[in-house]
This record gives structure tokens, sequence and C-alpha cells, in this order.
């Protein structure tokens, strides 16, 4: 096993290509794309939930997808000691399939939205963030009409563990800085075992410096090196 | 026997007499039921195919230009692009959300039949004022029906413009460009060119929905529309499966030919596809994978039920192409057959529905020379401004400054990472590291110049997008074009018509940049009262080498200079006659402008003139100044206000050295002021003209589209 | 009095539904063959100030007109009860 | 037999509802500022076949679990009908 990571491609995911070019070009790994009914537990040490519309997000984002067969993939994957990375979509997904806690409501606003935001790094104690120092500021975009993050409220002990939370560029976490009305400014989770990373932001939108600030190819890099042992 | 749901109205009985006659025979039902769509304005631009030929569309450049799907042209390395521009403002007027998708659907699949991969999404919006309940909802509506299916099927929205004016209220435009890319060997062809081959049509099943939809959106949308509901239903997640799968066959080498479903369904995508090749079809009808009951064969024939394509194929690849699809999802099914005899035949089964000569169904439609009926219209026109702060009061009450983040914000403006400059400043930039190069990309109009001087606001339609993408350090290299009028049969509408194809056509000539495609909308505006005269026209460029993607503003003081002829002398809206040479050097010279250290950026100055430009680098940078302009400007007011002209707005860190280039380059040149302080001054060499803090601005840009 | 009043939108027949495809799609691929006609809609529910059942019966018409479901594209059914 | 389901899904009491919300705040700029603690949610009809009613019903449930509702920000209820 030489690949470091697969991309998971569901119909209608349509940031598959993306990731994989940017974690390409940030690693120097390629990341292979998997259609999600051919993807099994022993690919790769890194799986990768791609952003996008998982059919079409009908019913609620990411629900039809988190039935797929996949899902039980996936977390043969996570039991024998894979990473996962859930980005947007990805993250409904995972959340959808109880692979990490919670929920997504729509936006406040209503509508999708597309803009760039910064998050504090609320904890690092994980492979994607190990890079990262704890209250680190970083600016990544988000893009997506359901990001309203709704915690559990009858398993609130349930083992979710806050990543990264909007906030505004001196690193407040407040109400003016929360663009979707995330619960706590939720905007990115990790399990109890710090190897499935959910985030609502697109870390392959501003992996290129060209593209933004670059911070998304430091968390490619740092997910990386975690996997650059295995496989 | 009349079949279900397709009644033939009185009006197209003169529509079945002119088959009859052509045919020699009587027509069925179904026959005559397909004609009446397929000769309807919509499809067959009876009024306006002979206007449109004065279109210059060759070029070296140019693979594919208009009558097909969407134009094609060379970039280079390899690589083409497919652009086009299309409008779906009747179905937007009746429902807004699924009107603006399946508009946004529609250009889409014109693109893919190109055999490219669309990358871009321009949209150009027209709505009436806010604080009607109704223009409201349909404003909204509409911005939410782009980002429903453009982000979903995972094609970045990267510019478009908003105009808001009364003259839309109840009859919103909708205007979407859609741009691919493709390597030159997945160029397909729309066309059935060779006998046996198979027809495969791919994607949605086919419903009733739509059904005639194509001579609807002919007629008034005031009219009564039936018991059936008319509005199809755009889905983006069948889109996108739409999308790769056609990719994969493009890939594989499995398609011969490649056509999009859109106005008249398989009718028309059938009978132009083997018009093009020069050969026949027979379909059977009975193998049309349906979404409902007993659907009679016109309504399979007419049904414009969205997410499908018609594909060409050789026979033996038919088990690839259905596991293609059928990995995606996607319902298909070999339909029929091409044939020598140049012969469209329907059948259902065994029995024969529809038998007509391709060439009668494809080109029997009615031509029109509207010049025979033109009117000049008595213009009202703007009235025109007594004082610089009567001009500043109106735009700064209107929608002129409005933020368009509230629109853009919704879209997905950078799916792909292709876009280095995002909505928000001028031409969108698209990157195609394949064809080592970026594409500027912009979308433009001006109603109320063509309302007033059709003609001049076609000419100065090609300069402004050739202005706008010089300001992006582009050079364009094809237009395409959408042109949304009122009811052609009225003199007037028909005299604005011609005199802005007449306009366009020559400034696109004079320019040499090749118009490759578009698309007519009229009988837009409600009853009596017809639309502003609105052609959009889209601008694919390419960047010059050499300039750089970001400037980097250290936090130090900033000037704003005007570059380039003086403004026009007298009314400040008589246009100068454009002097094409100059307009060619002008653009040249900002493009080198822009590649040199001192520039921060370059705007083209025109709706609003220059008051517009300087106003919206005052928001940009959160600054006022006093800002002054130069006697051989022409008179303040003129030069605040004159519209037209190739006049370039620069923001510079350097003005002396800036002023320089100028002298040397020998571009007139004059510095207006520095960007400081929070109160805004425009003067002229003498005195002030108009002066307001910069807090009044920011709530012109407050103002909201709805709500 | 004060009644609740639920108004169920679902699109027109004939209308696309792709919403109520994938999700038919999804039933079938977790076992669920028998589940057909699937169709997916928006559901309202409210309490409103009213004289009678009648006047709020009238309300929630007046409001399914006039906001809560598109006419174009659906249809609506109204629930009302007293509380 | 066949049978007609109609699964309600609303948010949970508790939960912020924006549309719900945006909803309640158009119907009082139309006038209808009788309408209160108005809620949006989702509505999902389709025929099923089923042995008796009670297996519908069961049916549905199992749907509703494996699919249809969110636990963690909704609940739903079930209306069975033969057809
Ligand atoms: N409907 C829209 N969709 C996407 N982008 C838009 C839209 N309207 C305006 N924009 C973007 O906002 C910016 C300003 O718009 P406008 O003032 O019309 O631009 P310009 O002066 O370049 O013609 C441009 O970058 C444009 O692409
Ligand atoms: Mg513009």
């Amino acid at each position: 096993m030489s690949r470091k990571a697969v991309v998971i491609v569901f119909p209608g995911s349509n940031c598959d290509q993306d990731v994989a070019a940017a974690f390409a070009a940030a690693t120097g790994q390629q990341a292979e794309l998997v259609w999600h009914t051919e993807f099994s537990a022993h690919q790769a040490p890194l799986a990768i939930l791609p952003g996008g519309f998982s059919y079409g997000d009908y019913l609620r984002a990411g629900a039809i997808a988190a039935r797929s067969p996949a899902l039980d993939a996936l977390r043969e994957h996570h039991r024998r000691g894979g990473l996962v990375l859930g980005i947007c979509n990805g993250f409904q997904i995972l959340t959808e399939a109880g692979l990490l806690p919670g929920a997504f409501a729509r936006n406040h606003c209503l509508h999708f939205l597309s803009q760039d935001v910064s998050l504090r790094v609320e904890a690092n104690d994980s492979p994607f963030l190990a890079d990262f120092a704890c209250g680190e500021v970083i600016d990544l975009p988000i893009a997506h009409a359901e990001g309203a993050y709704q915690p559990d409220q009858s398993h609130p002990d349930s083992d979710g563990r806050v990543a990264l939370r909007y906030c505004n560029q001196d690193g407040a976490v407040s109400a003016a800085a929360n663009p979707n009305g995330a619960i706590g400014n939720v905007a990115g989770l990790l399990d109890q075992t710090g190897r499935i990373f959910g985030l609502m932001p697109h870390p392959e939108r501003n992996a290129d410096p060209a593209l933004g600030s670059g911070h998304g190819g430091r968390l490619f890099r740092s997910a990386l090196q975690a996997v650059s042992h295995l496989g | 026997m009349a079949e279900p749901g397709v009644r033939v109205a009185p009006a197209e009985l003169s529509v079945r007499r002119r088959l009859e006659s052509a045919l020699g025979r009587a027509a069925t039902d179904t026959e005559a039921a397909m004609v009446s769509v397929l000769w309807s304005e919509h499809c067959s631009y009876g009024h306006s195919k002979l206007a449109l030929r004065q279109f210059a569309s060759r070029g070296p450049r140019v693979r594919v230009g208009p009558g097909e799907n969407a134009g094609v042209v060379d970039i280079g390395q390899g690589y083409l692009l497919a652009a086009k521009i299309e409008s779906h403002n009747h179905p937007s007027a009746v429902e807004p959300v699924e009107g603006a998708a399946t508009g946004l659907g529609g250009i889409m699949r014109d693109v893919l039949a190109t055999g490219a991969r669309p990358i871009a999404f321009l949209d150009a919006l027209f709505f009436g004022p806010p604080g009607v309940a109704a223009d409201e909802r349909l404003a909204q509506g509409v911005v939410e029906g782009v980002a429903h299916y453009a982000n979903a099927v995972g094609v970045p929205t990267v510019g478009g413009e908003v105009t808001v004016d009364p003259a839309y209220a109840q009859s919103p435009l909708v205007n979407a460009m859609c741009v691919g890319l493709l390597p030159e060997s997945h160029l397909l062809p729309s066309a059935a060119r060779t006998a046996g081959e198979l027809v495969v049509l791919l994607g949605s099943t086919t419903g009733r929905d739509g059904i005639a939809g194509a001579s609807f959106a002919s007629r008034d949308t005031s009219q009564d529309l039936g018991d059936r509901p008319q509005v199809q239903v755009g889905d983006p997640f069948r889109g996108k499966l739409l999308i790769e799968a056609v990719q994969v066959l493009v890939e594989r080498g499995l398609l011969s030919g490649l056509g999009d479903l859109g106005a008249a369904g398989i009718t028309s995508a059938a009978a132009e596809m083997a018009q093009r090749g020069h050969r026949g079809m027979t379909l059977d009808l009975a193998q049309v994978p349906l979404r409902e009951m007993a659907m009679g064969p016109a309504e399979i024939l007419l049904s414009e039920s969205q997410e499908r394509m018609l594909l060409v194929i050789r026979p033996q690849d038919l088990p690839q192409v259905l596991a293609v699809a059928q990995h995606f999802s996607l319902a298909a099914a070999a339909i029929g057959q091409v044939t020598a005899r140049q012969q469209f035949t329907a059948l259902l089964g065994a029995q024969t529905v529809a038998d007509l000569p391709v060439e009668v169904l494809a080109e029997g439609a009615q031509l029109f020379d509207l010049s025979s009926l033109a009117k000049p219209p008595v213009v009202a026109g703007r009235t025109q401004p007594a004082t610089l702060a009567e001009w500043a009061r109106g735009r700064l009450g209107g929608w002129a400054l409005a933020d368009r983040r509230q629109v853009f914000e919704r879209y997905d403006d950078r799916v792909g990472l292709r876009t280095t400059r995002l909505p928000g400043t001028g031409a969108a930039w698209v990157k195609v590291p394949e064809a080592l190069s970026t594409l500027a990309l912009s979308v433009d109009s001006r109603p109320w110049l063509s309302a007033t001087r059709a003609r001049q606001a076609g000419r100065e339609l090609v300069l402004e997008g050739v202005r706008n993408l010089a300001a992006a350090g582009a050079r364009a290299i094809a237009l395409t074009d959408c042109l949304n009028f009122g009811d052609p049969d009225q003199p007037e509408v028909a005299w604005s018509f011609l005199e802005t194809v007449g306009g366009l056509a020559e400034a696109a000539a004079a320019m040499a940049i090749p118009v490759i495609g578009g698309n007519v909308s009229f009988y837009n505006g409600e009853g009596a009262r017809p639309i502003l005269p609105t052609p959009v026209l889209g601008t694919v460029g390419l960047r010059a080498d050499g300039i750089p993607d970001r400037v980097a503003v250290d936090n130090g003081r900033l000037w704003l200079a005007l570059v380039g002829s003086r403004a026009a002398v007298g009314d400040p809206w008589a246009l100068p006659d454009p002097d094409y040479a100059l307009e060619t050097e002008m653009a040249e010279a900002v493009i080198e402008l822009l590649t040199l250290p001192f520039s921060v950026a370059v705007e083209d100055v025109g709706d609003g003139g220059l008051w517009q430009a300087v106003m919206e680098q005052a928001l940009r940078w959160n600054l006022g100044g006093h800002f002054h302009t130069a006697d051989d400007q022409g008179d303040g007011l003129e030069a605040w206000c004159a519209e037209g002209g190739s006049r370039y707005l620069l923001v510079t860190t350097d003005p002396e050295q800036a002023g320089d280039w100028a002298t040397g380059r020998g571009v007139p040149f004059c510095l207006l002021g520095q960007l400081a302080g929070d109160q805004m001054t425009c003067a002229d060499s003498r005195a002030a003209l108009w002066r307001a803090p910069l807090s009044q601005l920011k709530d012109a840009a407050q103002r909201r589209f709805w709500r | 009095m004060t009644y609740h009043l639920v108004v169920e939108v679902l699109p027109k027949d004939g209308m696309l539904d792709p919403q109520g495809d994938a999700v038919q799609a999804s039933l079938a691929a977790l076992g669920f063959d028998q589940a057909s006609a699937v169709r997916v809609g928006r559901l309202i529910s409210l309490t409103v100030q009213a004289a009678s059942a009648d006047q709020a019966v009238q309300l929630g018409e007046q409001m399914a007109n006039a906001l809560l479901a598109n006419p174009v594209m659906e249809t609506y059914r109204l629930a009302v009860h007293a509380t």
C-alpha cells in the first residue's frame, strides 16, 4: 500500500478533483479518486470525503450518501487505524453517518454562502492539526447552505471535540464572526481518536498560495506526515 | 385523432396549411404539433435570422461559429474554449427559481454538447425595483435558482451583472453564459453524419413537463397557459451526473455526434443534428424512457424535460455507452438510427406517427425581414442632469452602487480551483493551466443607451467588453450576445433590434473579434409595456503574459488618474464616434500599464461615467478624497458624467511615474487626486461640483435588491 | 380561540420531483423496495387566533395562497385543530 | 394492500428554526399577524405495500428512523391511510 490518500467520490460530489489536485500539489503525493462503491478499508491510510452535493443534497445534506455501503467500509478503515477527513459535504456525511456527533441545519441566513472566514484552532492533538498551534488563527473559504452545526443534545457527552471555531481576524469567537449560525461557532470537529476530522471550510480552495492564504496546504501536509509511516 | 394534451390553436392553422403545401399531403396532428413548435420564433429565429447574418464569425481562432450549440475558439496548446450566452426570461417570470435554474442547465448543456467540460458561469440579471413584493420575489427567486443549479453542478459562477429598473418590473431578464474547456481531440459535431449509426437518448426520463414551452416563450406570458404545469423543474444532481457521463463517453471516443435537448425537445435536437449532417433519422418513440403514463407521440417528441442529451454512436459501442449511463444512474436507450434518406421518421412501435423531410422541419419556418417594418422610436430618453449633484443624487438613490455581493455571495465562485479573480472587481479571471493561460470573462449591457441610441449602444457594448478585458489585462478573442427585446412586430422594437445588431456587428468586425454565438429573446414585457431593449454581450479574452495576478498594496498612499481620450463634448451621453484604431491602441497601452510596478488597478469608465468609477474605488479602498478633472477633459459635467470614450481609471502608488509613462506613451493623462480621508469631493479645474461624506456612498452600497 | 394549523405542501402531480426520486432510490437501496410514488414536500405548522374553526381554515387558505405554497408548482392541504 | 404514508418531519422543540421565523415574519408583513409559533418542516408522502395497517406503520417508522428524519434535530409523525 504505497498510495497515501484516496478521495471517495459520491454521485454529486463536486470538489473531488479539486481536493485530489490540491493534495497532490501540497504534498507531492497522489490522492486517487475512488467511486464510492469501490472504496474498501485497506486502500490508503487517508480517506477523504470531498465537498459537493452528494445525491443533490436532497432530503438533508449528506443524508443519502451516509447510507452508502462506502460508510461501512469507512468505519472498518477507521477501526484499522486509518485517517478520515470530511470536508464540507464530507463533514455532513460523517455526522449523518454517526461517525461524528451532531447534525447540520440550514445557514441562518437561509441561503448558500461563499466567502473567506477566519478560524481559531481549538485542538491540535490530531494528525490533521499537528502542524498548527492551539489558538492559532487561520483563513479558509467556506461554501455551503447547510452549515449551522447542531450538537446532539440528547447525548451531550458524545465524543466530539471541537477543533475549529469561526472567529474574527484577531481570534475572538463571537456571534459577529459566525457566518452560518453554528452552535458554539463550530467549524471543525474531531472524534475521540483524533483520526476523524470533519470541517466545513474547504482547505483545497486555498492550498495554493495563488488562490489565498495557503493554509489549506499546511493541513494536507500535516495529514500526510501522520500517515507517511503507514502504508 | 387528436392526441391528449396537445391542442392545435387556431393561430397554428396557417402553419399547418404551409406544412401541408410543402408536403403535398395532409399532415398528421403529431406532425402539425412538431412543426408549430419548431417553426415558432423561439426555435426558428424567424424574425432575427436575416439580421444576425451581419455578424462576422470567422477568424483564425474560430473552430465552431454560430448555428451549433456553443461557439468554439482555439486558445492554443491543443485546447479549445466553448462559450455561449442564453436567456431564460419567460420561464423565470412565471417561476423564478426553476426558471433560472433550468436556464443555467440549458446553457450548460449547450456547452457540454461540444464535448467540453463546463468551467465557468456568468449571469446578467435585470429586475424591477424592490418595494413591490412580486418583484422582490422574482429577484430573490432568480438568484436562488442560479445558485441552486450552478452550485450543485460544481461550475463556479465567476461574474455577472445586476440591473434594477422599473422597465423590468414583472419582466425579469435572466441571461446566463457558460464557458467550457476541451482538448481539441474532444470536439464533437452536433450532427448525425453517418447512416446506420445509433441515436441514443441519455439523462433524465421524459415527462410531460414544459411541453410547447418553446412556443410559449414566443408569446405573451400573460396568456392562458391551460391547466398543465408548464414549469420545467431543473435537477442539478442529474445535471452533474450528465456532465461526468458525457466526459467519460467523450474521453473514451464513444461519441460521433452530440446534441442537447432544449426547446422542442427530441424533435429539435434530432432534426437539427440530421440537418447539419445531411442525413435523416428514424426514431421509435416506444423506446424513449418515460416518466409518465400514456404519453402521446407528440408529447414525447416535444417534451422539454431537462437534463437530457442526444448521442450519435457506432452500433457496436451501444453496450459500453449503456454501461456508462448505468454507472451514473442515468436513463439511456437507443431510440433510433441515422438514415441516408434525409427524412425524419417517428414510429410508435409499428405505426408511423410522423414522416417529414428534415429540411422542412429544420429550415421550413418563415423568415421575416424586419427592415420593411422597422420605424425609429420617438425617444423620451433620460432627462439630462443640470449639475453633477443631480447626477449623483440619481445614482445614490438608485442601485448603481449597491453592493453586488448580496447576489454573488450566494454563488460558489471558486469550485474547480480556477478562479484567480473572484467576482467583485471587474472581469473575472479563470486560469487554464492546461493551455498555459488565464481567461478573462465579462458580461455587459447598457439598456438605457440601447433605448436611446441603439446603434451606438451596440458599438459601445463591444468596446466596453474590450475595455473591461483590457482593464483586466486581457485581449478579447470572442463575443457571444444575448438580444432581449419586446415584440418584434412592433416597428420600434424591430428598429432598435436592427440598429443594435448593426452596431454590434460593425464594432465587432472593426475590432476583429468574432461573434461565435448568441441568443435572441423577443416578446419580453408584460402586455403593452415593453422592457428596455437589452442587448447583453459576453466577452471572452486571454490575459497577456507578464501581468501580476496580485498587486501587493502596502498601506501606502494611492492616487487616482484618468487615462485615455477626452470625454465627449456637449451632451454628456452623446458618445463620440468610435475610433476603433484608438481603442485598440488604448487597450494595448492599458495592458502594458498593468505590468508596471506603480499600477495597482485599472478600471474602465463606462456606465455612470467617471463619477461611478471613482465612487467604486472610494468604496473599494474605503477612502474619500478631493478629485478634480482638467480643462482638456471638457467641462466638469461632461468630464464626470460622460459614459463613452476610451477612458480608464488608474489606481497608482506613484502618480509621477504614471504621468511619465503616459507622456512617453503619448496617452492622455489627468491626475485626479489622492484617495484619503472620509469626505468625497468631485471638482473641475475651477470649483467643487459635488461633495458628500464617504458614509453616504456606503449607505448607497448597502441598498438591497430585495427585502 | 387558538387553532393549530398544518399546511402540507407537495409538488403538483406531473411535476418532476428530483428529491422524491432520490429518496425513493435511497430507500430501495436500504431494502425498502415496497415504497413507491415518493414525493417530498414542505410542512408548515403554526397557530392562529380565530373566532371559529371555519375562520381558521379560511385564514389558513389565505396564507397558503399568499405565501406558503407556490401555486405554479405546488398543491397544499390544510388541517386544523382547536388547541 | 397498498397504503398511503405521510411522514411529517419537524424541527425538535427547542431547536432554532430560522426558516419558520422567516415565514412568520413574511406572514406578518402580509398582514397575517394572527399567526404564531410557525415551524417549517418536511413532508414525505409515499405508498407502500404491506399486509396490514400495522405493518405499514412499522415500515414507515423503520424508514423514518433509517433515513427520513434526523433524530439529532428532528421529530416525526406518521399518518397511514389505506388507499
Ligand atoms: N449577478 C452577478 N453574478 C456574479 N457576479 C456579479 C453579478 N453582478 C455583479 N457581479 C460582479 O460584481 C462586480 C461588479 O459588477 P459591475 O459593477 O457590473 O462590474 P463591471 O463594472 O466590471 O462591469 C463584477 O466583478 C461582477 O462580475
Ligand atoms: Mg458592468
